[in-house]
């Protein structure tokens, strides 16, 4: 049998994946379409996405923007084979002592640069009328964005759930924008080599068929939910409580009806291009990108940016598959 | 009143300083906590020693829900395979290497400037390559810690190859000995408990690496809970943590300080 | 036994021997003294193959002497001449060891047997036998100089070649170290060079005593000019008045005699 | 033949062999860059000598578009900064405490077991406490370097300064002198050229510490680029940043190593 | 001047000297031999006050010795007893300088003007004054303890202790060292304690010969008794036989004039 690797790393939205490994689903499928499937969890996000696009994995969970900005600007011919969830607050901008996203001017904001926080800043002061030349910007890992928020001198972050929860829950701490201002932006997505899909179809209906599986296990209030989400939460270094508060800020997609419409809708073309743009703006499209349509995005809608070198692609076949119930 | 330099308490004196610098330690921290807690109950920073001891029961006495598996023992257990098989690995490295080079003219010509230019890369930039090389298993974590040991321990182990009495080689040599049987009977011998005291010295860059390793792609090990827990500035779980990892480092320092005092009688 | 012809040596500009010529027949003590760094270790060293005449033939029964230290020619030094790290019998043993081919060079069964008991008289002889499982480093430095002895002799080599071997010594253990190398070197019929410091025992060991000197000097370029044999005597011949005076060129003390009696 | 042990290449065949490993490796290296650039051009792993040489241009010689800065010398600037910075720090206090413990037997009992313990203590797992106290700015970089290296320096100043013979102790005391002079005049300067060895040799983990600090929270340096850039894996920006470092380490290593020479020239 | 009066030294269970009694008056050049490890050594470090007797008395002038070095007191060791980080006339004027109060006992203006002239004019007697600004590790062995001897003088201390000054040189720079040490005895009116392992050396120049050894002794525990003062000689009268006999006690070797003459 074909052997495929995909990796995950922490997140809620893709902390599913270890339920699938752990609970034979995975197993299952792979062995359906006599396939095997080694699911791989990396603590660093960044890498696992470094790796991805470097051969070592065919699949690997990240964000719209970075499957854009790393395997797509590198030259990986990309497919978003599932769309999971999107975030609906759980990114969001933090400030001490205001509840004004306005008094951001001037400040130093902690963010991990380049990533779909700096982009959530960039959207929020787009909101207000202000550019990122109103603020200065300053580099911070997170893992300690939770710690850094803590000294005096830190006064205003943008970060993601878990860390976003913590921090907020602080003392004199104002959530000013989220993920939920800009719904449907910051999208949660198992990428996969679309050369690798092309060339092994079972690789693709395996992967969606015990997603979806997955889901329909831990959604709901039945004591299996509970007990699934109760592991997935363990797994996250937090309990039911925790990770049910981090589920609550994102739009999980528990059925390939769901993720359709978003990915079939017109929204999800002009966030792609907000998103190209941004990126194209911070340089990370290559330094042989002219314009922020130098890397064609393909969408169920039309095609943004170059169709001569199409490197990102949304592709509804698998998930339409799953709502049509043929895998 | 004798000079500073030359008043020397006695033992049990010299104990009670020795013990003193850590009770002030202690007594500042929990002064530090209590202040914290008083004005911020939930204050994660500087976590109670009843919290502390909280966490501990929790991680290295009851299994885990989800894998049933008690963490800390499963972490303590990665870890110090990890940093064992790196070690291990670099020291075997190193010995050659730096034995070659040390003793042999053509080797120290040949690779003494390739080790030297090596051991000045910092291999924490160069992770990602590492990770590309080896995959992200076991393999990468401990290469990382050996590409980052074996360097110091070469050069480590050439100094002291030189370091050797040329006399010792040419004495073996009106002896009869060839290349091969000075290298087996008179350099490796001796090498071997200055081998075991460079491994001691660089124990501590190998915890560094290996909690570097363990940060990004690891699912357990010591470094991997303290990043993992991280997120949520759980210091009731990284500092018991922290001290284990310092614990450890201790023991195995001594451990290898008597291993080399058995072991070679005739060493200093 | 030993030519040597016109040998020379120098390092880059400094010129340590010149000229120097000489022949040793088998079985000959010769000592060497001479000031410090005048080149009596290098003229043993190029006996032993580790250092080559820049200029001039040194020959080995009609050969030139083979530019790498071999089993033929031993050799104790000062310090540093035993292997810290074995037993005393196992210093001895390994030098047996070293005689065969292989890589480790360690004996076994019947050639081990065999060994055993020649490293144990020997070490008899040199008066180890109670410290056969004692490491160096546990010995006095008199004891470890004996050791060095009893493993350079192990494998019968024919030159035995000694650089300041007793100058590390306390002068209460010389003395027995003296009866020790001057029963050894008759038994053994060995050709013994030996550098000292010390002149009285180049007396009372040597048969034939080398002074090297300089014969040309320049005190502008010290180093332009190199030593040579200056004087080569046979021991027996030499008188009071000759001693004396050779020991107040050399600057060493006149004895106690004339203070005491 | 001579044995391989006895054989010595002459000099321009030991440079020969010394810069072999070195083509080799480049060789190596551009046969893989080649390959994987022939199935993706795009690819960032391993990227051609031409596209490094692009990125240093843009780095190095054309003023960034967002800050009108060269960011290369900028990063260079400040990660030499902090490093000095720590590194300073480190060496000032590792001679203070390992002056004090290693010459004086009252504060040998009272800090020696501390220092013992700190410098077990893997520094990077307590970032987030030394956030706190020290905060986000250049300080907590610079504590970073001063909190992992101290305890090294100390120790090996503390080692250093007890093989100074306590002849030399005795004697200065038959003269006359009081502690004080004996510190002075007798243990500080041969102290001193152990200590710039000392920082040599710790250097290495000064590095280490300096990418990691500048990893978590910064707007600049050597390290921040790394770890910035290898957001979308530049490795055309990072091979050279690394190339760089090792060129700096090299170079800051020799001219201690130079001063050395000339500063203290009865030292070896 | 000075009273010893039943001095013992332990080490924990190893009696190192037992019941050792003497006086000694100003101006006498007592030299110490006896077996290597016999505590001989420690007997000066006692003098110095870096240890104390572990019972009995331990007098100067009358006044128990200081339990600490000072200024009274010179001491040269075989090794390190100079600064290697200074050059020979800093050597010499740091001696004067730690005579001053104050953290860094440098010394300014006249004071230093002074200390230049006298530092100088020792070196001069002791034959250094070619080699002001060398290092330490520039100077010949001999070299280095004329440096130390003079360093040791600057300060006029009443008593030198030596402890095998020359047990490092070659022999025939010692004969020049003798010379020294007699000559600054007796121009600086020192009382000097001397160890020596050779008796040779320990009778030419000393006014007193002790030797220290053990009375008692048991073979099943060598450390149960310790070394005590068993010959207390006044040079002069030592005849030729005795000196024999002491140096076949001894272990030493004979002088070449059985051979030679
Ligand atoms: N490998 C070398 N390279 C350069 N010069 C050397 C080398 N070996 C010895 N010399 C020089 O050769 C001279 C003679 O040295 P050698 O060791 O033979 O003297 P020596 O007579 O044995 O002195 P000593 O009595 O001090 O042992 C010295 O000036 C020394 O500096
Ligand atoms: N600090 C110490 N602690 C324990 N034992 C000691 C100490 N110093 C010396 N000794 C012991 O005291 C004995 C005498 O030593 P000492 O150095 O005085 O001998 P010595 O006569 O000077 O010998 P040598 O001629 O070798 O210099 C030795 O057995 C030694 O082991
Ligand atoms: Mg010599
Ligand atoms: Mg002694």
């Amino acid at each position: 049998a074909d052997k495929f690797k995909i990796c995950w790393s922490i997140y809620v939205g893709w902390m599913p994946w270890a339920l699938a490994d752990n609970s034979g689903i995975v197993k299952k499928w792979a062995d359906k379409y006599d396939i095997e499937i080694e699911v791989v969890q990396i603590n660093d996000y960044i890498e696992s996405i470094n790796q991805y696009t470097a051969g070592a994995f065919d699949a690997c969970t990240m964000t719209n923007m970075d499957a854009l900005t790393i395997p797509a600007a590198g030259g990986v011919d990309s497919t978003a084979l599932i769309i999971g969830d999107f975030s609906n607050g759980n990114d969001g901008i933090v400030l001490k002592g205001t509840d004004n996203l306005k008094d951001i001017k001037g400040q130093n904001v902690n963010l991990v640069e380049l990533s779909v926080s700096h982009y959530l800043l960039a959207r929020a002061l787009e909101s207000v009328d202000m550019t990122e030349a109103d603020v200065k910007v300053v580099n911070t890992s997170d893992a300690d964005m939770v710690a850094v928020y803590g000294t005096d001198d830190v006064t205003s972050v943008v970060t993601w759930n878990p860390l976003l929860s913590e921090i907020t829950a602080m003392p004199n701490s104002y959530q000013v924008f989220d993920s939920a201002d800009i719904p449907g932006e910051v999208i949660d997505i198992l990428l996969i080599n679309t050369e690798t899909l092309a060339a092994n179809p079972a690789l693709g209906k395996a992967l969606v068929g015990a997603w979806y599986e997955t889901m329909a296990l831990m959604e709901g209030d039945s004591p299996e939910a509970i007990a699934a989400r109760t592991f997935l939460a363990e797994a996250s270094g937090t309990d039911l409580a925790g990770y049910d508060a981090q589920l609550d800020s994102t739009e999980m997609f528990y059925t390939p009806q769901q993720a359709l419409e978003l990915n079939n809708s017109k929204t999800l073309m002009e966030t792609m291009e907000s998103v190209a743009e941004f990126s194209f703006k911070h340089g990370l499209l290559g330094d042989g990108a002219p314009d922020a349509g130098f890397i064609g995005i393909e969408t169920p809608t039309g095609v943004f940016g170059s169709p001569d070198n199409i490197k990102l692609r949304f592709d509804p076949t698998y998930m339409q598959h799953a709502a049509d119930g043929k895998l | 009143m004798k000079r500073l330099i030359n008043a020397a308490p006695s033992r049990v004196s010299a104990m009670a300083l020795g013990i003193l610098p850590f009770v002030l330690l202690l007594i500042i921290y929990s002064m530090g906590s209590d202040a914290r807690l008083e004005v911020n109950p939930n204050d994660k920073l500087l976590p109670s020693f009843a919290q502390m001891g909280d966490a501990i029961q929790r991680m290295a006495f009851e299994p885990s829900k989800r894998t049933g598996e008690y963490l800390f023992w499963q972490d303590t257990l990665s870890s110090l395979t990890r940093l064992g098989m790196g070690m291990l690995i670099a020291a075997s490295l190193g010995l050659v290497i730096g034995l070659s080079t040390g003793a042999l003219p053509l080797a120290r010509a040949g690779f003494s400037p390739l080790v030297t230019v090596i051991s000045l890369v910092p291999p924490l930039a160069l992770l990602p390559i590492l990770f590309i090389v080896f995959g992200l298993g076991e393999v990468s974590k401990v290469a990382l810690i050996a590409i980052g040991i074996t360097p110091a321990i070469a050069r480590e182990i050439q100094r002291r190859t030189e370091e050797i009495p040329s006399e010792q080689i040419v004495k073996a040599q009106t002896l009869g000995a060839n290349t091969a049987q000075i290298f087996s009977r008179v350099l490796l011998p001796q090498l071997l408990p200055r081998l075991i005291d460079s491994v001691r010295l660089t124990m501590g860059s190998g915890w560094l690496f290996l909690i570097s390793a363990e940060a990004i792609a690891s699912t357990d090990g010591l470094g991997y809970r303290i990043f993992l827990v991280r997120r949520y500035m759980s210091m009731d779980v990284i500092l018991p943590y922290v001290f284990w990892i310092t614990l450890l480092a201790f023991l195995l320092d001594l451990l290898l300080r008597l291993a080399n005092k058995r072991l070679f009688p005739w060493y200093q | 036994m030993i030519a040597i012809d016109n040998v020379n040596k120098t390092y880059g500009d400094n010129v340590v021997l010149e000229r120097v010529s000489a022949s040793v027949q088998e079985g000959e003590f010769v000592t060497l003294v001479g000031a410090s760094g005048c080149g009596k270790s290098t003229f043993l060293k190029m006996l032993l193959g580790t250092e080559v005449p820049s200029s001039g033939s040194l020959l080995l029964d009609g050969e030139p002497i083979p530019n790498e230290p071999d089993s033929s020619r031993g050799i104790v030094f000062q310090q540093y001449s035993v292997f810290p790290h074995m037993t005393v019998l196992a210093n001895v043993l390994a030098a047996r060891g070293f005689l065969q081919p292989g890589i480790t060079g360690r004996l076994w069964g019947k050639k081990r047997a065999q060994a055993l008991g020649d490293a144990k008289a020997l070490l008899l002889e040199v008066g180890l036998e109670h410290a056969l499982n004692k490491y160096p480093h546990e010995l006095s430095g008199g004891m470890r100089q004996r050791l060095a002895i009893a493993q350079a002799l192990l494998d019968q080599p024919r030159i035995l070649l000694l650089d300041e071997p007793f100058g590390a010594l306390d002068p209460g253990i010389r003395a027995d170290m003296h009866k020790l190398v001057l029963r050894l070197w008759k038994q053994h019929r060995l050709t013994v060079f030996m550098v000292t410091h010390d002149l009285q025992e180049a007396f009372h060991l040597g048969t034939r005593l080398w002074v090297f000197d300089k014969i040309r000097h320049d005190p502008d370029a010290p180093q332009a000019w190199g030593a040579t044999i200056t004087y080569d005597l046979s021991v027996t011949e030499v008188g009071v008045d000759e001693y004396q005076k050779m020991q107040e060129d050399l600057g060493q003390p006149i004895p106690p005699f004339s203070l005491v009696s």
